[in-house]
Parts: structure tokens; C-alpha cells; sequence
């Protein structure tokens, strides 16, 4: 049982409905990738496939196959678009 | 020493662009190059009304810090980058980057090279409100999260 | 229209970079490039202590006019270059050139070039004092006047 | 007989001594090139060789075969150095 704090930002907090909350996965080495499904299922509004989805755990990028802790916070980033609106 | 090269900041309140000049200014230097991302009133043909940012604040400074840090070891510069959320009326500026170098064509490769950087890497995204609508407005292309994980 | 896209200034005064960034932006405009050009506290190893900036300048003003005429016909660009003259102290500005545009690429590239140009035509010298001396300073092999003569 | 106004900037006005005066030579087609030859001759300290010196008729570059035309003002330029410090 790996429990973990989930952020949505941008798309994903309004396709969520939720800005934070605590999420709960059975297993001993979940990895990033089976909390991204779990999370699409939850919240079928989030039109990304879960396998699409990059996220960042304690703020920081990892892949899919990144194992989660206890106590991690994992955050859904959509493609970035700070700074200004030319390319 | 490294870290006084460099200062980031995420705010609420309208960027002041000075300030952000004198933070990147040196006696040692003889140029220093602003850029001003500001909100523009159209996005292709669309009429945009206002741009509204936001960040993962902790993680966004983090990654402010490591572009800092990264233009100060790859050339010899100063560095300011100031990012603003909220709400970002046409005119008014979203980002301002300054750099100072004694050599100027250093401090304009670095203000570049922080732009492209920003959009890479940095969780900060802007909502477009424009006449007819709004859109979350994101660079699928541009966005390259794990390039440099190894930092 | 084309007059109004530009403004060059030559003036004895401590240069504003804020007016020459107003006057560069625009409400369709998403990125504004300013380059500072400041007195430093060295060349090479000599200690600098000031500038001393002369001008030709009614030729100068003519000069800096083309070279703005030029950058707004080569970009999408709105342009302000200002140039002091007389005593400039470490850290202040003897030069600022603002450039907005609604692309960022362009405002890069055109104050990159601004700056270039400055220094092949426009009749503007520097003596500079040092500790033990001062020196009129030219740059023979950048100085290109006659690249331009037919504009 | 053709009389100009010749300007000295930065290095030339400081060997010249002077900023600014009048000079004439004799002659029909005076082109550029003779009126510096005869400035260095009257101006000894100034050191540069006379077909090197860059020069401007009324304000705009011109090369040492221009004609020149009574009431010119012609502007001996050192090479320029505005802008800033650095390359």
C-alpha cells in the first residue's frame, strides 16, 4: 500500500474537478505509470491518455517505471507555457 | 559566490524590470540585455483579451534556479528572471530576464537561451482569455521535462 | 507610419531605459529586447576610471536613423536608440537600444544587429581614461563606412 | 578655387588643434583625396597617412575621387567607437 499527495495544475485541475488530494495504490513498488492509470480512471474527465501523462514526483520530472514512496508528491504537468507568448 | 550570480522570483505583483537590471549589473560588466515577454492582444487571429499564469510555485522556482545556474556556468554573467502569475493585462509583462557580461554577445546568448529554457522545463502554464473563449495554452512540442534530469 | 516606428536621441542627460522601452512596445508586440551598453571598470587588464563620449552630431543622428529605418524594414520591430554623450561613469549607460516586437527571434536579432552597426558607421567616439592615461579608442577593422553609402 | 568647411573629431581634432576651420584649394575639380593630402600638410602632428583618412562631405561617407564643391563641410572621422566596451 504506497499513499501519495497528488497536485492537478492547468487542464488536468479543471479536467479533475480537484487542485489536491491523497491517493491510495495497493501494491509494495508502485511505479508512476500505475498511478497515472489509477488516476485516469478515477477522474475519467482528464482526456490524456495516463500513459501520456508526464509528472513530477517531489518536484522533480520522473519517467513511468519511477518507483513511488510512501509520503511522495506527485504532481500532473501539463506541456509548460510560461515565460511569453512567442516562439 | 554562485549563488549571489543569480536570484529568481515568482510574484503576484507587476515585474519591475529595474530592478531586475540592477540585480544583473556589475562594474565588471559592459552590457546587459533585458527581455520583456509581455502580453500581446492577438494569438494568431485570435483578439486575446488577457493571459492568466499559473505555476507549481516550489518546483517552478527550482527550475528558475537551475536555468539560472546553468547560464551563469556556461557563461560569464549575472542573472535575474522574474516570472509573474495571475492575471496579465495586454502590455504588461509576463517574464523579465536581465543579464549582464562584460561581453555582450555572452549576455545575449544567455537572455536567449533562458527563453527557450523557460519553456522546456519550467511548470508555469497561461490560460488565454481571448474574445469568444478561453484555452489552456500549452507547447507539446517545446515542452522537454526530462531532458535534464541529471541536474 | 515609417517615422513613427523609430526614434533615435543623442544627449548629454543619463539615459532612461525604461522611455526607450515604452516607446518600443506596442499592444500587438509579445516581446521586448533591451541592450544596455555600460562604461566598464576595465579593458583588458587597464582599470578604466571613465568614458568620454564625442560625437559628429547632426551625422551621427543621421546615421542612427538609418540604422533604425533599416532594422524596421529588415524585422517586424519598433525602435528606440539612445546614445550619450560627454562623461560616463562606471555603470552608467552610454547606450540603450530597445526593440519590440510581436515575435521574440525578431527583437533578438535586430538589437544584436543594432548594435553591430553602431560600430561600423555612426560617427560617435570614446576616449577612454585610465589609471596612468587616456586613449582615443577606435576600432579600425570594424569601422565600415562606406559599406552603406547608397541608402 | 574651392573653399570648404573641415570638421576634426576625437583623435584629429586633438592632433589638428583644432575643431573646425576653413580652407581652400586652388582649383577647378578638387576632389577629396587632394584636400586631404593638404590638411596633412598643414596639419604635421596629425599622424595618419592622407590617403587613409576617412572622410564626409555634408554629412555622408564619400571617397577620396569625390568632387568636391564650394561651401562643402567636409568631416575628417576617426574609426568610430560608440555603443559600448565590448565586441
Amino acid at each position: 500500500m504506497t499513499e501519495v499527495t497528488v497536485l492537478y495544475f492547468a487542464t488536468y485541475r479543471e479536467q479533475a474537478g480537484v487542485s489536491t488530494e491523497r491517493m491510495s495504490v495497493t501494491g509494495d513498488r508502485v511505479n508512476l505509470g500505475e498511478l497515472m492509470r489509477k488516476i485516469c480512471l478515477e477522474h475519467p474527465n482528464i482526456t490524456s491518455e495516463s500513459n501520456k501523462i508526464v509528472a513530477a514526483v517531489n518536484e522533480e520530472y520522473q519517467d513511468h517505471d519511477h518507483i513511488l514512496n510512501n509520503g511522495d508528491t506527485v504532481a500532473l504537468i501539463p506541456p509548460v507555457s510560461g515565460g511569453c507568448q512567442t516562439y | 559566490m554562485l549563488t549571489e550570480r543569480y536570484r529568481v522570483r515568482i510574484t503576484e505583483e507587476k515585474l519591475n524590470p529595474s530592478d531586475a537590471t540592477d540585480f544583473a549589473s556589475s562594474e565588471r560588466h559592459g552590457a546587459t540585455v533585458v527581455f520583456h515577454g509581455v502580453t500581446r492582444n492577438h494569438t494568431d487571429s485570435r483578439k486575446v483579451i488577457l493571459l492568466e499564469y499559473e505555476a507549481y510555485i516550489p518546483m517552478a522556482v527550482k527550475k528558475l534556479e537551475e536555468i539560472a545556474s546553468e547560464m551563469c556556468s556556461k557563461w560569464d554573467v549575472r542573472v535575474a528572471i522574474d516570472h509573474r502569475l495571475g492575471r496579465v493585462d495586454i502590455g504588461e509583462e509576463s517574464l523579465v530576464v536581465a543579464v549582464g557580461s562584460p561581453h555582450r554577445q555572452a549576455a545575449f546568448e544567455a537572455a536567449d537561451y533562458s527563453v527557450d529554457r523557460i519553456k522546456q522545463t519550467v511548470p508555469i502554464w497561461k490560460k488565454e482569455h481571448f474574445e469568444g473563449g478561453e484555452i489552456w495554452i500549452g507547447d507539446v512540442d517545446g515542452f522537454r521535462p526530462l531532458e535534464q534530469k541529471s541536474n
